[in-house]
């Protein structure tokens, strides 16, 4: 067994151990970064493989779009989702045009590490979710993972991976354990998991949410519904056939995610599945209200997307009432 | 610290610093049985910069601040027992629950926010001195930002604007050596805050940011000179930060005896201290200080505890006027 | 008759003639702005009030935000939306959540102008239309006039409104006359117009692509196919009784934007309307190909979403075959 | 200029400054009349900073460039002739028609790119740098940057982190005193680029961006310090642009005498060809350099003309191996 975070400081080890051009940079590296994702990695790869930064994320984000550019695979710690925004230009603007800008003559294989999601009471500038965002831009792979092999698995692909790829890891998974096989590999990226069988309804998920719709899918099978869970583990590009697939089977499907709904990447599924699939009810999405996350954990967990709002959405759907 | 120290005007300052240190104690115990839940930032070794700078700011002048702002907020005018609230999460929170420690802000004092985004507090205050220079007042702002914060893009973007608009805002960086785990100097270009303000012909200053009196008279200096339409100035404040980056943070990375012997030397309430009793105030008196402030603050902080939770419903006020999402609901 | 840029203008100088805390901040406005857009404001009002700015985006939004919050009204201009990008913390983390953090304590009443969209050969660093994205955050209002009469009705309003208010006006239509009454006045926010009556589908659109919408609908209707062109003018909010209402008569729904398709806005648009309406055809959605905007005119018009493209889809939804 | 002319190597770069006037010319008649179609930032006047800087490197050094970065292309020593098909948006472009003016790049002479976001390629410029530490070679980076470039963050982020690390980048604020409508100095607080950079510790050094001379010799100097190791080195290169701000500006908002005074004075190619004359070269010989970098500039012109257009499908090329618009499409 294995945690979310040492999963994904196994896989940022072997690949700057097979690959002498990968190296890591961000603010306090050096002392293991600032959820320990690094911890013991200056010592072994020694600080100029695994930089510390001032505090400068539009320089962290460019400078590694320009060593990227020129021989290296940089790993970007953006410290906080929140923090890349500061960084925006560099990724969008640059990191990910440069290569179809200048007609293939490079490519800029960066990863960028953004922590995302609500951890405790740390309000609205630590808490966000906006993957759907990089799904938007063209030139990005934006990556989910929700289990310690999926952290280890990809986050190995994104690094071999050519392309600039948004690696989002959620902060209130990193003690979560799991089974990370010694003779693991990196994953194709791109490819959705079947986290539980069902037959009755579809539950699209990815992140901490996915752990959210298993446990609702626990429940929901006490009172006779199947429920399927995809755990999307890539945004972009994501598993359409998958998805579209489990749909055919059970007619029915729920997209469920921790971010804001309006304008979440749980539209662009809803509305995928919507222009695709034969529903036996209409396509439904449940995501946070649009407001910005609360301090006071009274008005923090009212934006949750929990298992019992995902289990009450679906009865709904299956047009049962859940047992008093 | 100059020789004809103005004893009534130290003792209010040396009180005042053991106010936001008796705070910051009990916002650490607070955060350690969890009563605290988001990360505290104390300011514990700085309170000289927030008591020396922020004090001499009027009411209605403006305040920008940091993660690490309790002790500005607390020098500015704010409230103890709200703002422990607002720590807390609690009703009676300066900002009602909604933004805890590192976005807490009391506009009704001229405390305009601290910010969780480093450096972006810098533009934010160019722009309430933009403001109040359409407005035509006599207002000034005051932006306090960390060591750290000079590497980010805001500062020279800030800095630039506010200079090139003539406007009133004295920038403080209180450099206290680190940024998180990090000692600054190490991923800093140059000497730093100064040189980098006087390259934008803004005029700067160091000082010694433990010692109260002299960042009482330096602040006093450029206030005036920031309120008289000379443009901006930048202070300089050299301090040290006594505890980790956040309460949950042991520190280990810094060396224990540097710590030690820099708290040991450098410390601005024991430094005050040591000029009131050279100047004939008894000791008896200073700890009677030191025990009614911690008093109060236990006060506070038990009154907090005491408080609810606000209204979960209250999460979608103050989002926005048009489509807020109490009418767009999903 | 009087042009997009000319309204603009016109509700830029009303709303600073009748409110003196009104002002507009950004490069070369003392000049009358890249475009034109600000022409002659500064010899009335002064560059107090109309003020240049240094090449600092940051510092743009910033200090409109700090200035919102202490009695001022900032318009601010962002010359190409793409250089909001290195505004994006100011813009997201700050200006739209103030007021939330702060409990109330203060609002933020920016109008941050941001031109969108392709113009012959802007490649792909000044032509993108990112409003999905500001869809997505809590906090913000997002407008996309499509024509003079709403660029000065519209422009007024955001100006007028207390909220961050991202207004995003189309290069390409800054020639585009109209008529604008002389006692035309400020518009709701959030109301969406019928721009061509038809009875067989609803197109949604906004900005630009609306004009491509209703040249399809005049097209169809020389086929014999009703096509119901709805302008939503405001995204957040946007008009959901508008757009139901339509469908429920047509009970078709194609929704057909600029903006590249994969996560933009149409997907919040069809999910919703999935979700909610009973169709005859399942939704449909057209937007720009995942890819960067090219150059040369041939790559670039391949990216475009135009009227055949739009006539084309609802011929396949509605069944009818194009007369060859 | 210094008394000493090196006459061959100032008539080589007479001769370059001519090439790139002769391409300018060629773009701006070709905007005019509509084959090139976007935006194009002609660098007519300042010609020496691009041949002077730029005629130093490396082939195998890195150049990032501007907007107004056709001097700079041509001098690293990018063909006319694909250049021309780029601003084209025909076959046979660097790019491959997607990137036009703004962002022609040729990798295999070392050009990384020009940039439409004005700044941003400073980081870039400082990440090709630490590149080239990390893989251990001698080459070094050439980063160009206009005076208004240095109000955004990212030539505060870039330059120090460009010092924290050492990296061998050369720096070069071409400083024509406007950006677009705007004077610079009017919105530039300081000194401007050579003050801020040396307030970061890093060497720096102005110089007359209209002396090829005296700009060749200075990046001479600079280069070498730069690739022995000495960490960054910014040239602050004072130049005029003799055109509108693009092709399609007239420039009204300048002062027209102020203009045409500037031009009289100080047009490089103008002072280059003086020195050459009281050198002894025959004018009959320069007319024949100007006449034969015109020609062939003509010819690259009209076979650019002559190029089709770009498979439109090629849009869906070159955007990702993974999630490409190809595989996933709508
Ligand atoms: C843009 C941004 N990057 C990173 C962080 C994480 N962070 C919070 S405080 C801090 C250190 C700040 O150092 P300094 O400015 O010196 O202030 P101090 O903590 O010493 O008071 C960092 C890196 C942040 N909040 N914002
Ligand atoms: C971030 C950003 N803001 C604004 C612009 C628009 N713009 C293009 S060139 C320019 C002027 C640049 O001035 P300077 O850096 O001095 O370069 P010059 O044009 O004089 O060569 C501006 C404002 C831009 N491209 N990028
Ligand atoms: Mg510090
Ligand atoms: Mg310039």
């Amino acid at each position: 067994m294995t945690t979310y975070i040492e999963a994904g400081k196994r896989a940022v080890a072997e690949a700057m151990e097979a690959d002498p051009t990968v190296w890591c940079l961000g603010e306090d590296l050096g002392r293991g970064g600032v959820f320990g994702q690094y911890k013991g990695l200056v010592e072994r790869f020694g600080p100029g493989r695994v930089s510390d930064a001032p505090i400068s994320e539009a320089a962290i984000m460019g400078v590694a779009c320009g060593a990227a550019m020129t021989g290296t695979r940089p790993v970007v710690e953006m410290r906080f989702s929140d923090f890349a925004l500061c960084a925006v230009d560099e990724l969008v603007n640059q990191a990910a045009k440069a290569r179809f800008m200048f007609g293939g003559q490079s490519k800029v294989p960066i990863t960028v590490r953004e922590p995302i999601g609500m951890w405790r009471s740390s309000a609205a500038q630590h808490s966000q979710s906006l993957e759907a965002w990089y799904t938007h831009i063209p030139g990005l792979v934006v990556v989910c993972p929700a289990t310690p092999a999926d952290n280890y698995s990809l986050l190995l692909a994104a690094i071999r991976c050519d392309d600039p790829v948004v690696y989002m890891e959620h902060k209130n998974l990193w003690p979560l354990e799991g089974e990370v096989p010694q003779e693991a590999e990196a994953d194709p990226l791109g490819k959705a998991r079947v986290m539980v069988a069902g037959s009755d309804v579809t539950i699209v998920s990815w992140s901490a949410c996915v752990h959210e719709a298993a446990k609702a899918a626990e429940e929901l099978a006490r009172e006779g519904i199947g429920a399927e869970v995809i755990d999307l583990r890539t945004l972009w590009p994501w598993d359409k056939e998958a998805v579209l697939a489990s749909v055919a089977k059970t007619g029915r499907c729920l997209v469920a995610h921790e971010a804001v709904a309006v304008a979440g990447f749980g539209a662009e599924i809803a509305a995928t599945v919507a222009e695709h699939a034969v529903l036996k009810s209409p396509i439904a999405r449940l995501g946070s209200p649009r407001a910005p996350i609360a301090y006071a954990p009274t008005m923090e967990n009212v934006l949750r997307v929990t298992a019992d709002k995902i289990a009450e959405r679906v009865r709904t759907m299956t047009g049962v009432k859940a047992v008093a | 610290m100059t020789a004809n120290v103005d004893v009534a005007r130290l003792r209010d300052q040396f009180r005042r610093m053991n106010e936001i240190r008796a705070f910051e104690l009990e916002a650490i115990e607070a955060a350690k049985d969890g009563r605290v839940l988001g990360a505290i930032h104390p300011s514990i070794g700085q309170e000289a910069v927030a008591v020396g700078i922020v004090g001499n700011l009027r009411r209605d002048d403006r305040l920008l601040s940091t993660h690490r702002g309790h002790g500005h907020t607390l020098a500015k005018g704010a409230e103890p027992r709200a703002m422990m609230c607002e720590l807390f999460g609690r009703v009676g929170g300066n900002c009602g629950g909604k933004g805890g420690s590192m976005h807490i802000a009391d506009f009704g004092v001229g405390m305009l926010g601290a910010n969780g985004v480093v450096s972006a507090n810098i533009t934010i205050a160019s722009g309430a001195a933009h403001a109040i220079k359409l407005l035509g007042d006599d207002r000034i702002v005051c932006c306090l930002f960390g060591d750290g914060a000079i590497n980010r893009g805001p500062f020279l973007e800030g800095l630039n604007w506010a200079k090139v608009f003539a406007l009133p805002v004295l920038f403080v960086c209180e450099d206290n050596d680190w940024a998180a785990t990090t000692r600054t100097r190490a991923m800093t270009a140059g000497e730093g805050a100064k040189a980098r303000a006087e390259s934008l012909g803004i005029a700067a200053e160091r000082v010694d940011g433990n010692d109260v009196g002299a960042v009482d008279e330096l602040a006093r200096e450029a206030i005036a000179r920031v309120r008289g339409g000379e443009g901006p100035f930048l202070i300089h404040a050299v301090t040290f930060r006594h505890t980790g980056h956040t309460s949950a943070d042991p520190g280990a990375y810094r060396p224990a005896e540097e710590v030690a012997r820099r708290i040991a030397e450098e410390d601005p309430i024991a430094r005050a201290r040591a000029h009131l009793e050279l100047a004939g105030v008894a000791a008896a008196d200073l700890d009677a200080d030191v025990a009614q402030v911690a008093r109060a603050m236990a006060e506070d902080a038990a009154f907090a505890s005491a408080q609810p939770y606000p209204d979960a419903d209250g999460a979608f006020d103050d989002v926005q006027d048009v489509g807020s999402p109490r009418v767009m609901a999903f």
